[in-house]
């Protein structure tokens, strides 16, 4: 017991005591002014270009473009589509987002297998990745419009309440959950600003700005792979492309990001 | 084959306003790869810009101008509907060359 | 004909793009006589000014540069230089401590702006130099950019 | 008298108290998602990530806010967990704190190809520490001039020795890693980060 007393005002002692950090806002003024100064020119827009191409290019075992593909709002249309996903789709019966609807049309109109159209989801330096453009030109399309997934078919319902869960468990090494860096306002890693992707207000700021031209990385990173490298940097082993997870946790955070507006695609650190 | 730029150029007052993003890795022959051999320096060498049979910008880069190089630049003399050409050379001899049309102020 | 009469004559890089692909000219051959290989392997200021042409340089507060004090990720750090000084055609970036010093060196003819933005590499924090040709002589401003670790760090 | 108002708390939350709250759909669920979505990655990390222990699963169920008893409960379970080095030596270097403080390699799937690197803490990401890095997260306190008024005596380090080794012993679903515990950390590189926060020579503590 008197151990414990000890323990407990030991834990007092080091958080009420904590300092003021020092030089805060000038660093984080600089940093903003940093972000600034890279806007006028957002390398996505390369992206951008290529998917949309790519869009329109023959390709695949059918030797058939994409335009046809039914991303929600009809076969064919690609402005507003991203501003409604992730959805329930019919016709596999499945919660898709716009990668793994991406990778539905690629099996279905081009005759892909699915192992083929998941193989290369991320680019590298010197290796392209058609479906990374492609998704960076089909959320394009959706820039400026209001975001607004429809969230109500069950299946979508589930998906919310199976990625609530997935969001907030914690494990591994560093025990860590995505709860860990998002669960709190006003919070930074590093110098980098962290969203709590419960809070709408922040949640609508974020999650409408992927696919994003990350700098760090010097390509266009779409919502997959923001998740991917979460987990990565979580010491998890790698999240598969377009898996359940995935989709779930991007149900549960689309729901607090609706009413925002579409700002892809972004540009970040 | 070079992915195309991207170029806007647009009337600022009398001058004309140049912005342009390149698709180009700017490999610095520094960086290794994943199985820890060194990749060869591949990056864009020289640019020029030319407006009415008339060259308004020329640069030549070394490999520490970032990915995807961004430019942006303004001149005197263009009207809305002129074309621009933006060439650029890297160091293997690979070439490319894009068209803009100028536009109004926007 | 040398490689510039060349870009301007096709306006483009038809005529060497006809030239490589008819095997007359070798890439090296087109390329080496138009980058300055010697000023690019500099690794101080005072020797890339040498490089370039300059005897020296003074430090000039009619060069204007707009950067971040501090960069969140070293790969990607806008720089813009603008220049006061009559009869600027030229504008260079160098940077202290990348391995290479020179960055850029743009040629402005007459009509263009002196003025110019582009994004650069830096391996750490250092200085950054802008570096004028005005009127045969060189003038240069420096600043800090400190480079950060952003992201999760590590 | 602590321990008939921890046994009045406990009565009042009966099934907080001995048990955790019930499963349910969503989280069993949750837990074959999961499974099905990491199928292709190393599978000693699958290993290590697919269940969870006492406290990672009554965090992610109390979603890091657990009531005052399992609180306590945590804590106290945790606390037998750490072991101080027998030597007794709780101070190390704080050049080397430092070095560790900065290093965020480690357990990551990608670090597999460099075996021999030690992992690194990567306090910074997280704390303000050494004034001259101003690329700190503030997901943790800052620990700028932590030593400065505690002190270095015995009861401090062993306190801080602790709070690294591991976390949950003294804040119940605390974000921070239990470094000792799960090695991500040897006891040598704990000791640096003591020095780090209390050594006075220190530039934590300048």
């Amino acid at each position: 017991m008197r151990a414990l007393a000890a323990t407990v005002g030991a834990v007092a002692l080091v958080f009420c005591a904590s300092v003021p950090a020092q030089d805060k806002d000038v660093t984080q003024r600089e940093i903003e002014r940093y972000r600034e100064l890279l806007a006028e020119g957002n390398p996505a827009d390369l992206a951008e270009a290529k998917g949309e191409e790519l869009w329109k290019t023959k390709r695949g075992p059918k030797q058939a473009s994409l335009e046809r593909c039914d991303l929600g709002l009809g076969a064919g249309v690609v402005k507003g589509a991203y501003a409604r996903l992730p959805r329930w789709f019919a016709d596999t019966d499945r919660v898709q987002d716009l990668e793994s609807r991406l990778v539905t049309c690629m099996v279905t109109l081009q005759g892909f297998t699915e192992d083929e159209a998941k193989k290369n989801p991320f680019s590298a330096p010197g290796r392209g990745s058609p479906i990374e453009d492609i998704a960076t030109y089909v959320a394009g399309a959706s820039k400026g419009m209001k975001f607004a997934p429809p969230l109500e078919h069950p299946k979508e319902l589930e998906a919310f309440r199976t990625g609530e869960e997935l969001f907030y468990r914690r494990a591994g090494p560093h025990d860590f959950s995505c709860a860990t860096c998002h669960g709190d306002n006003g919070k930074r890693i590093r110098l980098q600003d962290l969203p709590k992707l419960t809070d709408p207000k922040e949640a609508q700021k974020v999650f409408t700005t992927w696919p994003a031209y990350r700098v760090s990385q010097g390509s266009v990173r779409t919502m997959q792979h923001r998740l991917y490298d979460c987990y990565w940097q979580m010491r998890h082993p790698q999240l598969d492309y377009v898996s359940e997870a995935s989709i779930d946790l991007q149900v549960f955070m689309a729901k607090y990001a609706s009413g925002g507006t579409v700002e892809a695609p972004g540009l970040k650190r | 084959m070079p992915d195309p730029m991207r170029i806007r150029a647009n009337m600022a007052g009398d001058k004309v306003e140049v912005r342009v993003l390149m698709a180009h890795e700017m490999e610095t022959g520094l960086r290794k790869d994943a199985s820890g051999k060194p990749v060869p320096a591949h990056f864009i060498q020289n640019v020029s810009v030319d407006h009415d049979g008339k060259t308004v910008l020329s640069a030549q880069w070394g490999t520490s101008i970032s990915k995807n190089p961004f430019l942006h630049f303004r001149f005197k003399g263009g009207k809305p509907g002129d074309k621009i050409k933006i060439t650029w050379v890297d160091n293997k001899g690979e070439t490319r060359s894009d068209e803009a049309t100028i536009a109004a102020a926007s | 004909m040398d490689r510039r009469e060349a870009l301007k004559a096709g306006g483009g890089t038809g005529v060497i793009a006809l030239a490589l692909a008819a095997g007359i000219l070798k890439p090296e051959d087109v390329f080496a006589a138009d980058w300055n290989k010697a000023a690019f392997d500099t690794k101080s200021f005072a020797d890339t000014v040498k490089a370039l042409g300059g005897g020296g340089s003074s430090e000039s507060d009619q060069i204007l540069m707009t950067t971040p004090d501090i960069a969140e990720n070293g790969a990607v750090v806008p720089v813009t230089v603008e220049s006061r000084l009559p009869g600027t055609r030229r504008i260079a970036i160098l940077i202290e401590k990348n391995p290479n010093t020179l960055s850029a060196d743009f040629t402005l003819p007459e009509g263009t702006d002196p003025f110019v933005t582009t994004r650069v590499k830096m391996a750490e924090t250092s200085n950054v130099y802008a570096l004028v040709q005005s009127g045969g002589k060189f003038y240069h401003a420096a600043k800090e950019i400190k480079v950060t670790i952003g992201g999760c760090g590590g | 008298m602590r321990s008939a108002a921890l046994f009045v708390a406990c009565a009042a939350l009966v099934a907080g108290c001995t048990t955790p709250p019930p499963e349910n759909d969503a989280r069993r669920e949750a837990q074959a998602a999961f499974e099905r979505s990491f199928t292709h990655g190393n599978k000693e990390m699958f290993a290590r990530v697919v269940g969870q222990d006492d406290v990672q699963a009554l965090c992610s169920r109390y979603r890091n806010r657990p009531p005052a008893d399992v609180a306590e409960r945590i804590q106290k379970s945790q606390a037998a967990t750490i072991v101080y080095p027998a030597d007794g030596k709780l101070m190390g270097d704080w050049r080397q704190g430092e070095k560790i403080a900065e290093d965020g390699f480690g357990l990551r799937f990608t670090d597999t190809n460099q075996p021999n690197r030690p992992n690194g803490g990567n306090c910074y990401a997280c704390h303000q520490l050494a004034p001259h890095e101003v690329s700190y997260g503030t997901l943790g306190p800052s620990l700028y001039r932590f030593g400065r008024t505690r002190g270095s005596g015995e009861a401090i380090q062993r306190y801080v020795y602790g709070k690294v080794y591991n976390s949950e012993a003294f804040t119940a679903c605390s974000g921070m890693p239990r470094f000792g515990l799960h090695q991500v950390l040897t006891p040598e590189q704990i000791r640096h980060v003591v020095a780090l926060l209390l050594d006075p020579e220190s530039p934590v503590n300048k």
